[in-house]
């Protein structure tokens, strides 16, 4: 054999090459560092400029023209009744739905467009879901721009991400504990209800909770909606008009050049509508943590 | 202050209901809303807890469109007069539409706070900077003091009646640039200003005094001086009377006599207008006119 | 053996009060038999939301259609929809949606790249660990928090450096659509990266290459399906993306490329005609589901796009 | 071979003694098109243990899921011939599997406890069954408990979780459980494969008690735990019966070359 | 035994002759806290197969691993000792492993190509040390895959995908992409493990053939193979280098009993 390889060239080469990796590590670390940069940046701009103006009654107060008067507990309350609605709802047509796809649908045609469809529904922008709101709940239905309309709007954006986790969650359950189950003559039903439910409860938990914050971050489709930011009272049930966290931090946005606090109490609503969205993740991730599987 | 207003006002309301609850729908100008808004909720504050005043503002032509359909909203708050098709509409419709004039505005130019060449313009500067077949595109063309720049031009897009205002009463109808800048949000206009050295655009003088420290204003000569917009020259006979336009506020007739809460306000509403205009921006009618129009309201 | 006695005393039993309850369950059969069904019809409401989707789009673009040509439509530069003499040209539209997009895709695409590369193939499990959360946050929060931030944090801020830019631009909006984009880009690229067998890893590494060579002569290449999928899926989160654009970029209907003017996206223009309460009927109500629909047919041809590369392209291995 | 105990000799004079628990008849299952069982015609005796062995792939877990048809878990799967249970077909359309699979009770190959307590897992068949009596429960748990000889080592911490405990133990819970709702015939897939050798010893010396009240099928790779624990074994190759006989008479005199090559392991 | 052929008991005679590759001094290694290598001192000879032979887990993969310190990509792992390879310690914290894997080959228990083309695989390794002339690539993937005795089997599709092969066939590329870049050593852990009889003779054949210009170290649990193909065996357990001999005399003579009594099946 005619050498190639052990030659001064190679070796010379290769202490290059070994520099470039070292460099060039070095530059996908900064890349990673990056999105840590500029999320310690957002926080940084978000708490200097909002926290000063977090106090109680703030937090309590009505909406007001007047920003030394305004408060939240309007977005609270309506963000809170958007969860109400839209946490049985994707729930049970969430789960549901998976253990469809999961556990009994057989390979087919159904199975395969059922399949396609949620993929397909979880790539369509939000505004457009919106769009279907606002025409289906709002307007066919004349529901208006309340509660159960925003809520279904919701629910129907997030219901891809509850089914697909649940199914993820579901699938994840070791086929040997619902084989234990059926071998011991439980039906089909029984071992679902008893055995693969439980089993895969931690994940759809988290599946669903991660939804829900989707939910309660979104804005565009309540905007279509025509969610208002006006000095209503507080909402009260379902049928109620409401306003939520995130489309209060929108017109104050807008508002900022009309009164200039408002970019403060915008700010510190997102500091807000930031803190239940980590108590929500932190949630999802104590249950992921609490209900490792044991298995 | 406040509660002496509240106090008097319950005396006269108080009379024919009790306790008043439900909503009250107002749409339209984004001129008027800052003054409708601060009424709204001083009356919920101080008057009738249980009533809800709503005040959007989609401009006032859009807010025309939901005001002007069955079941619509109560009110709709206009910088401009209703035409003729929205009367008309009206009529068609069956409803009945008082008109209540609410104060006085001054469509204001504003500039750059940099901008210290164009603090002071002629009426026909400013047509001109905004019509379609002028002259005028750089400042320089003004002035050839002024610096060689292209004027941006930024204005309230066709849902509001400042833009109607504009371009029927001051422009009298001629085209405007196909450049001008139109927004639907005023506070839109005002960040795009107050950042644009070369820029200029107008709307009503209560955006305008809200951001004082963001925004100069032009003050127009027309033809005896340079007028600078103000609440004492915004009046109909004032000095910047050609800018000077009134703004409204259409009732729905109908809605006032069938929610009592809608007629309570309207009147509340109207008592308490002239204490409120001056803080937003507006300046305040004759007394006598007002109180003409609260006496007619009461009698409905 | 002791236990034995009582076994089989109890055996009798529990036998025959199985064999008992068996005789009773006809529930047991009954929901044995409904709960399918059930479940089918609530699997159906998936379908049902996209034929209401599609349905929606559908009737009421038609509708516009009558009052707008399509030529018009598709090929006008103008967009006017408010004026005495409205022009309905979504081209400034699309524009916008491309310019965004494309500026988000400059960030996020590099960035997230080397982020998953850096994730999958240099990273110490420790670093992961605390890394993705970090990442994960990102991508968590509310686009509205990411449009104020463009619009009161990066937008004034690029105006240090560019100071003819406007106030409300694309080119902002576009790079902070970049930055939630990249964990996007980031996980999908990873999980494709790291779904390769290690024992591509260690045959490569075996032969004396370096980390580097490793990755890009064959991680990357037999990931690469997955790679291109996720840049499909962030493109299609830029094309739909919302509140970024209408709070940062204003709603100039410019067609131009220049990328410090105001420019509205597809998504922006829902938002501003919805917002401002176009009265139904009008032709500028029905304007927002002729957006919407081409908004919603991109993004679909993307996600199928997607799916199909992630499938077809896949390297076997 | 010195493994086929003594004991074992003693029963050969038993032959045929005993009744037949099943009656395979020309068995062959396809997984799509894959012919895993063929012709397969496969007695099974009552109170005795019956081994089966071969290489990988031979068809011995298929067969065996095929008694409580567990097998129809895999969707493609589809048989033809007859498996008679005690006189009835259960392989005809209109059998009521829960009722087979709680008559005849599996363990499997990895021990597979619910992620429930001890107890919930022991009271899960009996539960389903539709026994609440928390007495009659108690009483079950005990038995069943008892009977898989883990009692006195669980029973200070029934409401422990059934992961907390070694994989020996594990195993014999899920004998237990398989015991609580009394099964006729207990069917067992590699046991002990994935357990040390003291825990096989222990599941093999309850194999051996449980023999008095079950019938036993048992798959197993390990030849000689066949010959220690089996009555009579049956040699499997590419989905074929090859042999079956009495365990002694399989291991010391097989018929067939196939299955001496296999046990004096020339292939496998 | 018979298994071992009697061409072996020919070199007998050149013992201690041929000069050393590797020397191992008191190797320890540690996974964490799993202390896998044990104070190993192995030595290993140029142009010989030295096989390692050992139960599962007695580190036989570990300490071949760090033959080419592969064993770093585990991240938890650490040593103490020496390794010399020709004469400079691989275990310096400044040695260049790139250029130790270049000039040590490996070939893995289950096949590993590349997804790329038959020819792709070859050049990898040439085309990272900066061959790019198309000609040599195509002498070199050539030479390379005759040398693994692959070439009539695959020359008129070396563009299609290296998946497309057999199990058999992959083994032998993935010889042939190591032999590409003209190792010194060749490391190879259970390369037949994957495979059928066949394939097995097939590479088995060869690695003694490849013995002629390499020096291989071969980790194998299959003791006829190591008696086969092996000049010298080691034998190791728990961590320890337990025998290293001539194969003849660990297969014949073991001195260790551990050494005989795995040998002769008595555990593993
Ligand atoms: N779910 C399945 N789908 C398709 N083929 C299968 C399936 N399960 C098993 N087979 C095939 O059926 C044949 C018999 O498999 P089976 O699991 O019964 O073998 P086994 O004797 O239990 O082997 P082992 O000792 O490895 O467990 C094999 O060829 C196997 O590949
Ligand atoms: N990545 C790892 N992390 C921790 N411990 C490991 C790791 N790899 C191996 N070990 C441990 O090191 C010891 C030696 O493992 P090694 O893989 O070298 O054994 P082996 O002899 O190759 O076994 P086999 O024949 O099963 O391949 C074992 O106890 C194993 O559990
Ligand atoms: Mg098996
Ligand atoms: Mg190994
Ligand atoms: O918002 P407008 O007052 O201009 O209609």
């Amino acid at each position: 054999m005619t050498t190639h390889i052990q030659s001064e060239k190679v070796r010379n080469r290769m202490k290059r090459r070994v520099a470039l990796n070292k460099g060039l590590s070095g530059v996908f670390l900064l890349a990673t560092m990056f999105g840590v940069f500029v999320l310690a940046v957002l926080f940084y701009q978000i708490l200097t400029e909002g926290m000063p103006y977090i106090n109680l009654d703030f937090l309590t107060g009505k909406l007001s023209t007047m920003p030394e008067r305004a408060g939240i507990m309007g977005a609270i309350l309506g963000t809170l009744w958007l969860m109400a609605v839209v946490i049985p709802v994707t729930i049970v047509l969430g789960v549901g739905t998976a253990i469809y796809n999961e556990l009994y649908a057989k390979e087919g045609k159904l199975q395969n467009i059922i399949q396609t469809n949620i993929s397909n529904l979880s790539g369509v922008p939000s505004i457009v879901y919106g769009i279907l709101g606002m025409t289906i709940f709002a307007s066919l239905l004349k529901l208006g721009s309340v509660v159960l309309a925003g809520g279904l709007t919701m629910s129907l954006l997030v219901l891809p991400i509850v089914i697909v986790s649940s199914q993820e969650a579901l699938r994840a359950v070791p086929s040997y504990l619902s084989e234990a189950s059926i071998g011991l003559g439980a039906t089909k039903w029984q071992t679902i209800k008893n055995i693969i439910l439980p089993a895969a409860l931690p994940g759809i938990l988290t599946g669903a909770i991660l939804a829900l914050s989707r939910a309660i971050g979104e804005t565009a489709p309540l905007v279509v909606l025509g969610i208002p930011a006006l000095l209503l009272p507080f909402p009260g049930g379902l049928f109620d008009r409401f306003t939520v966290l995130p489309m209060q931090i929108y017109y104050w946005t807008l508002d900022a050049s009309l009164v200039a606090e408002y970019q403060f109490l915008a700010s510190a609503t997102i500091i807000v509508l930031l803190a239940m969205l980590f108590i929500l993740n932190g949630t999802a991730i104590v249950i992921r943590n609490k209900f490792q599987r044991r298995y | 202050d406040d509660t002496s207003s509240g106090a008097e006002s319950n005396g006269d309301s108080g009379s024919e209901t009790e306790e008043l609850s439900g909503s009250v729908a107002v749409d339209g100008s984004g001129t008027v809303y800052p003054l409708m808004a601060r009424i709204a909720e001083e009356y919920m504050l101080t008057e009738e807890e249980n009533v809800s005043v709503e005040v959007a503002r989609s401009g006032t032509s859009a807010g025309f469109k939901k005001f002007l359909v069955e079941d619509g909203t109560d009110f709709n708050d206009a910088s401009r007069h209703i035409k003729e098709e929205e009367q008309q509409m009206a009529d068609d419709l069956g409803i009945e539409v008082k008109e209540l004039k609410v104060a006085l505005d001054g469509l204001t130019f504003v500039l750059h706070p940099d901008n210290d060449w164009a603090t002071e313009l002629t009426e026909q500067d400013v047509i001109d900077i905004f019509k379609a077949d002028s002259d005028i595109v750089n400042w320089s063309d003004i002035n050839p003091d002024f610096p060689d720049e292209k004027i941006n031009t930024y204005g309230p897009n066709e849902n509001h009646g400042t833009y109607e205002f504009f371009y029927e009463t001051i422009l009298e109808e001629q085209d405007l640039k196909a450049d001008v800048n139109l927004q639907q949000d005023y506070s839109t206009l005002v960040t795009l200003v107050s950042e644009d050295v070369n820029g200029i655009g107008f709307f009503g003088f209560g955006y305008y005094v809200n951001n004082q420290d963001q925004l100069g204003a032009v003050n127009v000569n027309f033809g005896d001086g340079p007028v600078e917009p103000s609440l004492d020259t915004i009046a109909e006979d004032g000095a910047y009377a050609p800018f000077t336009r009134p703004v409204f506020t259409y009732l729905n007739v109908g809605m006032a006599k069938e929610k009592p809460q809608v007629k309570d306000y309207a009147v509340y509403l109207m008592e308490h207008i002239n204490t409120f205009a001056g803080e937003t921006g507006f300046a305040p009618l004759p007394d006598e006119e007002v109180q003409a129009m609260v006496d007619e309201l009461k009698g409905l | 053996m002791i236990e034995n006695n009582k076994e089989s005393t109890s055996t009798v039993r529990v036998k025959s009060m199985i064999e008992q309850n068996r005789q009773r369950q006809s529930f047991r059969a009954v929901s044995e038999k409904a709960v399918p069904t059930v479940l089918l019809v609530i699997a159906l409401i998936s379908i049902l939301t996209t034929i209401g989707i599609v349905f929606v789009l559908i009737t009421e673009t038609f509708e516009f259609f009558n009052r707008v040509s399509l030529v018009e439509f598709f090929t006008g530069t103008v967009l006017r929809p408010l004026s005495q003499d409205p022009k309905f040209g979504i081209l400034p539209l699309i524009n916008g949606t491309i310019i965004s997009s494309a500026i988000a895709m400059f960030v996020a695409g590099p960035i997230g790249m080397m982020t998953a590369i850096y994730l999958s193939e240099y990273a110490s499990d420790k670093a992961r660990r605390v890394l993705k959360p970090v990442l994960e946050l990102l991508a968590g929060i509310p686009t509205i928090v990411y449009g104020f931030f463009a619009f009161t944090f990066v937008t004034p801020f690029l105006r240090q450096f560019i100071p003819e830019m406007s106030a409300t631009n694309i080119l902002a909006p576009g790079l902070v659509m970049g930055v939630m984009i990249i964990p996007m880009i980031a996980s999908l690229s990873e999980d494709a990266m790291s779904s390769v067998p290690n024992a591509m890893r260690e045959g490569a590494l075996a032969l004396g290459s370096t980390k580097l060579e490793v990755t890009f002569k064959v991680i990357i290449p037999a990931a690469f399906s997955g790679i291109v999928a996720a840049f499909v899926l962030g493109i299609s989160r830029a094309v739909g993306e919302t509140m970024i654009v209408a709070i940062a970029s204003g709603s100039s209907k410019n067609f131009t490329f220049d990328i410090t003017q105001s420019m509205q996206t597809m998504t922006a223009y829902v938002v501003e005609v919805a917002g401002g309460d176009a009265s139904p009927g009008s032709t500028i109500y029905y304007s927002l589901y002729a957006v919407a629909m081409t908004l919603f047919m991109f993004t679909l041809l993307m996600n199928i796009l997607a799916r199909y590369i992630a499938r077809r392209f896949r390297e076997e291995y | 071979m010195k493994f086929v105990t003594d004991i074992k000799n003693t029963r050969q004079e038993e032959k045929q003694q005993t009744t037949k628990v099943y009656e395979t008849k020309d068995l062959n299952l396809w997984y799509g098109n894959t012919h895993a069982l063929k012709n397969v015609n496969f007695p099974i005796y009552e109170q005795e243990v019956t081994a089966i062995i071969g290489p990988s792939g031979c068809g011995k877990s298929t067969f065996l899921k095929t008694l409580n048809r567990m097998v129809e878990l895999v969707p493609s799967v589809h048989t033809s011939g007859t498996i008679e249970y005690r006189g009835e077909n259960i392989l005809a359309p209109d059998f009521m599997v829960e009722d087979l699979r709680t008559k005849v009770g599996m363990v499997f190959q990895k021990p597979n406890p619910f992620p429930k307590s001890i107890y919930d897992n022991i009271a899960y068949g009996p539960r389903i069954h539709g026994i609440k009596d928390r007495k009659i429960l108690d009483e079950i748990v005990e038995t069943s408990l008892r009977g898989a000889a883990i009692w006195n080592e669980v029973k200070d911490r029934l409401k422990e979780n059934a992961y907390g405990m070694s994989g020996g133990q594990q195993q014999r819970l899920c004998i237990a459980r398989a015991l609580a709702i009394e099964p006729d015939v207990i069917l067992m897939d590699e046991p002990t494969s994935a357990l040390d050798p003291k825990s096989t010893l222990k599941v093999e010396e309850l194999i051996q008690e449980l023999k008095k009240d079950f019938s036993i099928v048992i798959v197993t790779h390990n030849m000689q735990q066949a010959a220690r624990i089996s009555d009579r074994t049956a040699f499997m190759l590419n989905g074929e019966l090859i042999e079956y006989d009495y365990t002694d008479d399989i291991f010391q005199h097989p018929k067939d070359e196939r299955t001496e090559d296999y046990i004096t392991g020339r292939f496998g």
